[in-house]
C-alpha cells in the first residue's frame, strides 16, 4: 500500500475533540477580537474521529524498529534497556501536571528531585557544581563553550580558536562555530588516542578549550589523558568533556579526577532515557569550582532549615540562560529514578557490563573469522563501543559498509552506525551497551558473518538490501534535490 | 548483575575466555591508566527495589503542588491544557518511544512519517511553507532564529520587544554574546510593542527583528504593522508565536514574519515542571536551507513506493560540522509527535472553537477581575488567552503575598510580573485554559477580591 | 523463526525482580513454617532480565491482530473503539489501588459510580434494578437463570426445562444446564425471528424461562416480540434477554419496553471495553420489579444524606453471591467513562450508526453483485448484524466460508464469526459496529468481492489462504489429538 | 456524530442512497414494532467533553481511600502487592489491550502463546500438569470446580471447610443450590480445619472436599492430610490456594489435591476494588477434558512451523452448547497476561524470596501487635502472609470502631472478623506484602496499641 498520511485520511467534519460548552455570558467576538488581527480561514488540519486517529498512528508506529522489539547497537548513542518505572513516575501529576511557574514553596519536591540529581551527576563526574538546564548533549557543549568564553573574558582574555580531534561528534564544531570561535583540529596518533605532538603544536594562547571524549568516538580510553590536561591548562585553556561515552566509565574513572573543567551528560544516554525517536534529551553539565561562576540561572540553592529555592540570581557571572524554565525536568525524573534504581554499585556493574560486552562482541567476530574482512580500526581491547573498517570488506568483498547495514535490517537487527568517526574507511561503530545478553551478541555476531559469506558468494544480494521492511532503500538524493516537505492539501 | 544486566556467572566465564582475559576489572586496568582510576565506590546511595523507587517518587511528587491540587491560572509562557488521553498512548508506545533519530529510513517509516506530518501541521498553523521537524523548546528557538539571521546576513544587531518572553530574551542575549550581535530592546505601550521606536530602532545593521504574539502581557500584537517596519532592513522578521491562539489570529506567513518559532507545550504535552517540550520553527522559503535541525522529506524506494527520509542533511552537524546552520542533534521528535497528535485531535474546526472559547472566556476573565476593588487592566488590548491586571497593594511584594493568600485558598492566580517586568511591579498575569470554566473564574474573583482586600487592610493596619 | 516461550529464554540466576530487604529480625524460617508443609524445590519459573522480558512480550505482542491495527467486524462480539480516556481514569490511584474490603465510608467515590452506573443501565433496558455483580456476559446468564429459579422456588414451584431459541448463543443453553435445567430448543420462523407456533406448543408450566437475544444472532430484529413475552409470560415463566446485541437499540428500544424481566449487558460489547484478548469482560444484569426480590448481594444503597453503603443483606431472597467482592470495579470505570462522554445522544448516535454501517455493508455488498454467491440468510434489511450464508459459494466456488476468512487475513481484515449461528449454513456472522468509517466498510467490500472474484479463477488460492500472516493455518485437529498445553522444562 | 463515529452528511446520503432508505429512523422503523419502539430520548445526563469526563472520574477516585492514601494491612482476599510497570505498558499494548479471543490463530499468536506460557506457570506453581487459560476470579473458580465434580462423579454432597474465604463459599452455595448440591461446612480448630470433623463429613457421597491454604485465618494448613482424608472416597480434592504463598508452601500437586484454583489477583494485577483480576484452574491429568474455559494447545501449521491454538473446544459452550464443562466464554485473558508477566517479572529466586520475606515480616508483625495490650493471637498456627488476632474490645463493633481509630491515623490495621465469623467476633485479619516495610509495622503497632487503649478507656467510661 502507499502511505498515505493523516492529512489524506477522514472527511470534512469528522472530529475527535469535544469542545467545552461557553458557560460564560457571551461576547461580540469581532469587538473582542478586530477582523484585521484574525485569521480568515482555519489552518488545514486533519478532520477524523478518534478511532481513525488511533488507527493510522498505530499502524505507522509499526513501520518503526524500536529498542523493545529488537538490538540496537548503534554506536555513540547507548541505546540501552529504558525502564517503564520511570514512565510511570514521571507520569505521576505531581510531577507531569507541575508549572513551571509555580512558586518554590510549592515545588519541593522538584526541587529536592533535581537537587539530589545533581550531586549525583557531580560524584559520578568528579566536577561537584552541576546545572540541569540544556536540552541535549549539544546544548550542553554550548553551555560548556560558552561557559569557556566567560572565563578567559572574566580575565579579560579574548581567545579565537577551540581544539576539536578529528574523531569528535559533529556537533563538538558546530558548537564551536555557534559559540563565535574558530575550529582548529588535532590528529588522531597510531593508538587512536590525540597526537600530543600536534596538539602542543596548536596549544598556543589564542585557544580558548579543548573538546574531548574519553573514551573517544573510537572506543579508545586516551591514556595520556593527564598530559593532554596539562598541555591544554598550561596554555591556559579549559578542557571539555562529552559525557556521549560517559557510559564506558561510571564508577571506574572520573573526567574531573581526569583533569577536566567541563563536562557534559547526556541523560538520555548513560542515564537512559527513551530516546523517542530522536529526543527530548537532556544535556546537563557539571564544572570545576573555577567554572562555577559563570554557570547558568537560576541556581537550585537549598536552605538551612532543608528548603529548597530557584535562585535567580545563584550565579554572579552567569552566562545566562540557554533556555526557558529550569530544564527538561521530566527527564530529570526519569534519570533520578534510574540512579535510585541502580546506585553505586549498578552504575558500575553498567560500566563494566557495557565494557565486556562490547569486548565480547569483538571477540565473537574474531572467532567467525570476520577480522580480515571487518578489522578493529585502533588496538586490541575497546571500551564501551569499537570502530571496524569496512575498508577490506569494500576491496574483497565488493559490498560497502552501508550495504552490510542494509543486509543486517534483513537479520532483524538495527544496523550500528555507519561512516563514522570520519577518519575511519568505511566505519561501523558498534555500542552493544550492557542490557543485551550474551545470547544477542552471539546471534549478532553470527549475522555479519553470515552476509560476509554471502557477499562472497554473491554480493548483489547485500548490495541491494534491504528485502523484507516496510520500504526498501529509499532515494535520498531526490528527496534533497526537490524537496518535498509537507502534504499538499487541496481544500 | 542488575535488573537491567543478565551476565551469569556461565557467562562470565565464557565471555572472559572469549575475550582472553581474566577479569572484567582486567579490561580497564588495560585502557585506564591507574593514576586517573576512580579506586572506590561512587558516593552514592544504595539501590533500591522498584516499589521503593516508586515510593520515593511519589512522594517527592506529593510535595509539589501541580494543577490537579489548585485552580491555577498560570501561564506566562506554559499552559495548563488539557492532554487527550491518545496522546499517553501512543507515546507510549515501545515503536515511538524507544527508537533513536531515524538514521535507517528503511525501519523508520513511522518516525519519519510523523516529522512529514508534523511539519505539514505547523507550516498549516504558521501560514509558513518551511518548518522543520521541531528544536528543543521555545527561547531556544528564538535564539537558534537570532542564529539563522546571523548566518544569513551577518548584520550585528538584533531588535527586540520587550514583549517577548523574559526567558527568550534571556537566551536570545546568552546565544547572541556567542556569536557576536547586539540586542536592542524596545519597549512595550498601552501593553504593546512601542511602535515608533519599534521603527526608530530597525535599520540597515538589524540583522533581525523579534517581536511575540500575543506578547508577554497577554496582549494582541499589530504583527503585520510590526513586520512592515522592517520591511526596507535587511532584517529577517522573527515572531514568536503560541500556537494555540493561531486558531484565531492571522498567522504570521499572512503577517510579513520571515521566521515563526515558539513553544510547543501547549500542543498535547505536559507542563512537567518546564520541560521536556518542543520548539517550533517554520520559515519562508528563502531560508529552507539555512533551518536548524532535522527536516523529514519525501521520496520513493528501489521499488518505487513512497517513503521518507531525512533530507537536506548537508545543513546538519554530522554532515556539516564546523559549517552547520545549528549544532542540534537529538531535539524533541516525541513531544513534537504529541504536538502533530494533539492538533490532528483539535482537527480543523476544533482548534478554531478552542481560540473561540478562550477568546470569551479570557474577556469574561477580565471584566470579572476588574470588576474588583483594588484591580485594574494594566492594558486594554485584545487578548485571546491571557491578560495582565493591576493589583493595588504596593508592588511586587504585595502581588506575592496576594498570590500566596489565593494559594492557600487552592486558587493559584496567575503571575507576578514583578518577577521580570520593574515597570509593571504590580502586575499579575492571568492565563485561561479550556480547564478553567466559568465556576473557576468565579472562584478565582472571590479568592482574589479577598486576597486583594485583606492584604490592603494589613497594609493599612501596618501603616496606622 | 521458531516461537520460542519465555520459559525457553533466558538463564539461570538472571532476574528482573530487585527483592526488598529482610528489614525486620530474622527467625529461624523452618520455626515459622516447618519442612512438612514447605516446598521442595522452587517453580521453574523464567529467569530473564527485564530488557528480556520486555522484549518478548512486545515482539509476540505484534504477532496479534488488533482493534487499533484494522478492521474487526467479528459477529456477536461488538469490536468498536476503545476510547483511551477509560485506560486513563481507571488507573488513577483512587480506583486501581482501592482495596474491595475497604469500608464503604472509605469508598464513597466507587460507590457512587456504581450507583449511577446502575441507573444508566436501568435506563437504557429500562428495568430499574440492576446488579453489577456477574464477571461476563455468561456469568450474567447464570444469575438470571438462577434468579428465575428463585422466583419459581419462591411460588412454590419447580419448573425443569428453559427454552432457548436454535440461533442463540452457546453460552445459553450451557447456562441452562449449569443452573439445573434441562434446554428445550425453539425453532426459527421463515423471517429469522421465533417460530411462534413451536413456541406455543412448547411452553407449558414445566417451563421456567425463554432465553431470548433480540435482536437476535441473525441481526433480525423479532416483531412479534410482545406475543412472545404474552406467551412465556402466560405459563408463568420468565423473559430472559441476553444483551450481547444491545449495540442495535439504545435509545430506540428497551428490552423492559418489550416485556423482558431480566437483562444481562455485555459492557465489554455495547459499553466498550478493551476485550483484552478474551477478558476481562462484565456482565451486570437488570430486572423487573417481581425478580428485585432474588437479586445478589450485596447491594449499594443510598442513604437520606446522600451517601452510599454496601447492604449485605439487600436483597432479602438473594440467589447469593455469583463471586467474590463487588464485580469488576475496573471495567465499570471505564463504561461508565464511556456513558458520561456520550450521553443520551450519543449512546442513541452509536446504536443508529451501528445499523446504519450494517446496512450499508450489506448494500455494498449486493453492489458488488456477491449476493448470489454469499446471500443474507434472512430478510432484507439488518439490525447491527447481518449474516450471508457461504453455501452458494461453496457450492459454485468451491471455496468455504473458512477459507474465505482465511484469505481475508491476507487482505488485512479480522474475518467475521463464521459458522455461527449454527442454523445457517457455512455461515458469515459480520458486525461492523459504529466506529468505522464508510472508507473502511468500502475496502471491506471490494475485498470480499475480490476474493470471489479470485476464486472463480483459482480456489486453491483461498482453500490455502492464509500467506502473510505470522503463521499460516494451523493443525488444530492434531493439537487436541496429543493435548500439548504446556511448555516441557529440563531443569 | 460523536468522536468516535463518522459519518458526515455526505457519508450519510451516500449511505442512505446505496441502501434504499430515506433515512435512518426508517431502518429502526421498518425492523422494530411501534410499540416497543423508546418514543424519547433516554433519561441519562447530556454527554461530555473529555476534560470534564476526567474531571469528574478524578474526583470520584479523590473520595475513595486507597492503598496510596493510608497504610493498609487489608487482605482477605486481595492483596496490595506491587505492580510492576512493565505489566502497565504491556497491557496497555494495543495489540494485547484490544484484541477478542484468539479465533483466528494465524493473527492471534501473541495471545496464543500467551496463554501457552500462562498455563505453564500456574502448573508450575501449582505442581499439576494442567491449566487452563484462566476463569473469572477466585469464588467462582471455587464454584466451578464444584461443577466439575458434579460432571466428573455425580455425588451430591459438598464438604467445605470453614477455612475458605466466605465469599468462595456463598459461590460455591449459590452455584451447587442451581445444579444440585448440597453443602456440609466443617468448623475450624486452634485456626485450622478440624481434622477429625473433616474426616468424619466424608463419605461415599461426597462429590468433593473443599479447603483453602492458607485458610481465611491466615493459618496454613496441613493439606496433605486434609487431602488424604478423602482418598478413600469418589470426592474430588480442591485446594483454594493464594499463589504468593505458594513459593514456599508445597504445592497442590505434592499434597494429593486434584483441582487447585485461586483468586490470581495477588500476581500483577491492581486492586481495583475487587476486579477484574482473574481466578486460575489447575489439574490433574484425568480432568484434562472436564477442565472449564480456554486451553491453549500447541501444534503446526501449514509450512510446519511451531504454532498455537485453542484446543479441546469439545468441552466450551460454543460447540458443546447445554453439553459443555461450563458456559464460561469471555474470561480474563488480559489478566492472566498479568499474572505470567508478574511470575516472570519475580522469576525462579524472585517467588521464593518474596515469599521468605514474607514470612519473616508476618511473623515480626503477629509478634509486635501480640505484645500489645488488649491483643492476642486468634491462633498459633504457621503462618505466610496474614494472621489474625483477637482484639479485647467487646466484639464486632468495638473492633470496627477501632479500625476506624486507626484510619483516622492513616492506618488501615486490617479486616474485622466478625463481618463473616461470628466466632471470631473481636477477630482483626492483618496481612502483609512487601510493600509494607518493617516501619510500617511499628506505625501499625503504634496506632494499632493507641486504638485499643483508647477504646478500651471510652468502654471503660461507657461501662461506668
Amino acid at each position: 500500500d502507499r502511505a498515505t498520511t493523516i492529512f489524506e485520511k477522514g472527511a470534512a467534519g469528522r472530529r475527535a475533540f469535544v469542545a467545552p460548552k461557553l458557560d460564560v455570558p457571551e461576547a461580540d467576538a469581532d469587538t473582542l477580537l478586530p477582523a484585521h488581527l484574525r485569521r480568515s480561514a482555519p489552518a488545514r488540519l486533519p478532520e477524523v474521529s478518534e478511532p481513525e486517529l488511533v488507527r493510522h498512528y498505530v499502524k505507522i508506529s509499526r513501520r518503526n524498529f524500536d529498542l523493545d522489539t529488537g538490538f540496537y547497537p548503534l554506536g555513540s548513542c547507548t541505546m540501552k534497556h529504558n525502564p517503564r518505572l520511570h514512565e510511570r513516575v514521571a507520569a505521576l501529576s505531581g510531577h507531569s501536571r507541575l508549572h513551571p511557574m509555580q512558586s518554590p514553596e510549592h515545588a519541593q519536591g522538584a526541587l529536592e528531585l533535581m537537587y539530589n540529581l545533581e550531586r549525583a551527576l557531580g560524584e559520578v563526574s568528579g566536577l561537584p557544581h552541576v546545572s540541569l538546564q540544556p536540552s541535549a548533549g549539544s546544548h550542553g557543549e554550548l553551555a560548556g563553550v560558552l561557559l569557556t568564553r566567560a572565563f578567559h573574558e572574566d580575565r579579560g582574555q579574548q581567545r579565537h580558536t577551540v581544539l576539536t580531534p578529528d574523531t569528535s561528534h559533529g556537533t563538538n564544531p558546530a558548537t564551536v562555530t555557534m559559540a563565535g570561535y574558530t575550529v582548529v583540529k588535532v590528529g588522531t596518533n597510531v593508538d587512536g588516542g590525540v597526537d600530543l605532538d600536534d596538539l602542543r603544536a596548536k596549544a598556543d594562547e589564542d585557544v580558548a578549550c579543548l573538546m574531548l571524549t574519553n573514551p573517544n568516538t573510537l572506543g579508545v580510553f586516551d591514556p595520556n589523558i593527564t598530559e593532554i590536561a596539562r598541555i591544554v591548562h598550561d596554555v591556559g585553556a579549559t578542557l571539555y568533556y562529552d559525557g556521549a561515552n560517559l557510559n564506558a566509565i561510571m564508577g571506574k574513572a572520573r573526567p574531573g579526577d581526569m583533569g577536566f573543567d567541563i563536562v557534559h551528560f547526556n541523560l538520555h544516554k548513560s542515564f537512559t532515557q527513551p530516546h523517542g525517536g530522536g529526543g527530548p534529551g537532556s544535556g546537563p553539565i557539571a564544572v570545576s569550582e573555577r567554572m562555577r561562576p559563570y554557570l547558568m540561572n537560576p541556581r537550585i540553592v537549598r536552605a538551612q532549615d532543608g528548603s529548597f529555592d530557584l535562585d535567580e540570581q545563584g550565579y554572579e557571572k552567569s552566562i545566562g540562560r540557554l533556555r526557558g524554565f529550569q530544564g527538561n525536568y521530566g527527564c530529570f525524573v526519569r534519570s533520578y529514578a534510574y540512579i535510585c534504581s541502580l546506585g553505586a554499585e549498578g552504575l558500575r556493574d553498567a560500566s563494566e557490563t557495557a565494557v565486556l560486552n562490547a569486548n565480547y562482541l569483538l571477540a565473537k567476530l574474531r572467532e567467525h573469522g570476520v577480522a580480515d574482512k571487518l578489522p578493529l580500526a585502533f588496538g586490541e581491547l575497546c571500551m564501551h563501543e569499537f570502530v571496524l573498517s569496512g575498508s577490506p570488506m569494500k576491496k574483497d568483498l565488493g559490498i560497502k559498509t552501508l550495504d552490510l547495514a542494509k543486509r543486517l535490517l534483513d537479520h532483524g537487527y538495527h544496523p550500528p552506525t555507519v561512516y563514522f568517526p570520519l577518519l575511519v574507511d568505511e566505519a561501523l561503530l558498534v555500542e552493544p551497551t550492557e542490557t543485551e545478553t550474551k545470547e544477542t551478541l552471539d546471534g549478532f555476531a553470527a549475522a555479519i558473518a553470515a552476509i560476509l559469506a554471502e557477499a562472497a558468494e554473491d554480493p548483489a544480494i547485500a548490495q541491494n538490501a534491504p528485502y523484507t521492511t516496510p520500504v526498501r532503500r529509499l532515494d535520498e538524493a531526490a528527496a534533497a534535490k526537490t524537496p518535498r516537505i509537507r502534504q499538499p492539501i487541496e481544500t | 548483575m542488575s535488573q537491567y544486566t543478565a551476565v551469569t556467572d556461565a557467562d562470565l566465564a565464557e565471555m572472559l575466555s572469549a575475550i582472553g582475559v581474566g577479569s572484567v576489572q582486567e579490561l580497564f586496568d588495560r585502557q585506564i591508566p591507574a593514576d586517573v582510576r576512580l579506586g572506590r565506590p561512587l558516593d552514592l546511595p544504595e539501590g533500591m527495589p522498584e516499589q521503593d523507587v516508586y515510593a520515593h517518587l511519589r512522594d517527592l511528587a506529593a510535595r509539589n503542588t501541580g494543577a490537579e491540587d489548585e485552580i491555577t491560572f498560570l501561564g506566562a509562557g506554559m499552559y495548563d491544557h488539557y492532554v487527550p488521553a491518545v496522546i499517553d498512548m501512543l507515546l507510549g508506545r515501545s515503536e515511538f518511544l524507544t527508537p533513536y533519530t531515524p538514521y535507517q529510513p528503511e525501519v523508520s517509516q513511522g518516525n519519519l512519517q510523523v516529522m512529514f506530518e508534523y511539519q505539514t501541521a505547523i507550516s498549516e498553523l504558521t501560514g509558513l511553507p518551511v518548518s522543520n521537524a521541531s528544536v528543543y523548546e521555545g527561547p531556544s528557538a528564538v535564539a537558534s532564529a537570532g542564529y539563522l539571521a546571523r548566518l544569513a546576513n551577518g548584520r550585528p544587531k538584533f531588535v527586540v520587544s520587550r514583549g517577548l518572553h523574559p526567558h527568550s530574551r534571556e537566551t536570545l542575549a546568552t546565544y547572541a554574546h556567542g556569536f557576536g550581535a547586539e540586542i536592542v530592546e524596545v519597549g512595550l505601550r498601552d501593553g504593546v510593542t512601542d511602535p515608533e521606536a519599534w521603527a526608530a530602532a530597525i535599520d540597515g545593521e538589524t540583522g533581525a527583528v523579534f517581536f511575540a504574539q500575543p506578547n508577554f502581557l497577554g496582549a494582541v500584537e499589530d504583527a503585520e504593522a510590526l513586520a512592515a517596519a522592517a520591511k526596507d532592513s535587511p532584517a529577517v522578521v522573527v515572531g514568536q508565536y503560541d500556537p494555540i491562539p493561531l486558531g484565531v489570529l492571522k498567522p504570521p506567513g499572512e503577517c510579513g514574519v520571515d521566521v515563526a518559532v515558539g513553544e510547543g507545550q501547549t500542543l498535547g504535552n505536559r507542563l512537567d515542571f518546564g520541560g521536556p517540550s518542543f520548539g517550533f520553527f517554520a520559515a519562508t522559503e528563502a531560508y529552507l536551507r539555512r533551518m536548524p535541525g532535522r527536516i523529514a522529506g519525501e521520496t520513493v524506494d528501489a521499488d518505487g513506493r513512497r517513503g521518507f527520509v531525512l533530507t537536506l542533511q548537508t545543513r546538519e552537524q554530522h554532515i556539516r560540522r564546523e559549517k552547520a546552520t545549528s549544532n542540534i542533534c537529538t531535539a524533541q521528535a516525541l513531544n513534537a509527535l504529541a504536538g502533530v497528535v494533539y492538533l490532528t485531535w483539535l482537527g480543523r474546526e476544533g482548534l478554531v472553537e478552542l481560540g473561540e472559547l478562550l477568546l470569551q472566556r479570557t474577556h469574561h476573565a477580565r471584566e470579572r477581575l476588574t470588576a474588583l476593588d483594588g484591580v485594574t487592566a494594566l492594558h486594554d488590548q485584545p487578548v485571546v488567552r491571557e491578560f495582565a491586571v493591576a493589583l493595588d497593594v504596593g508592588g511586587t511584594d504585595g502581588v506575592r503575598r496576594v498570590i500566596a493568600r489565593c494559594q492557600e485558598a487552592g486558587v493559584n492566580p496567575g503571575y507576578a510580573l514583578g518577577r521580570d517586568y520593574e515597570e509593571y511591579g504590580d502586575g499579575l498575569l492571568v492565563a485561561l485554559t479550556e480547564q478553567r470554566s466559568a465556576a473557576d473564574i468565579d472562584r478565582l474573583a472571590e479568592v482574589l477580591g479577598a486576597a486583594v482586600a485583606a492584604e490592603r487592610a494589613d497594609a493599612e493596619v501596618a501603616a496606622s
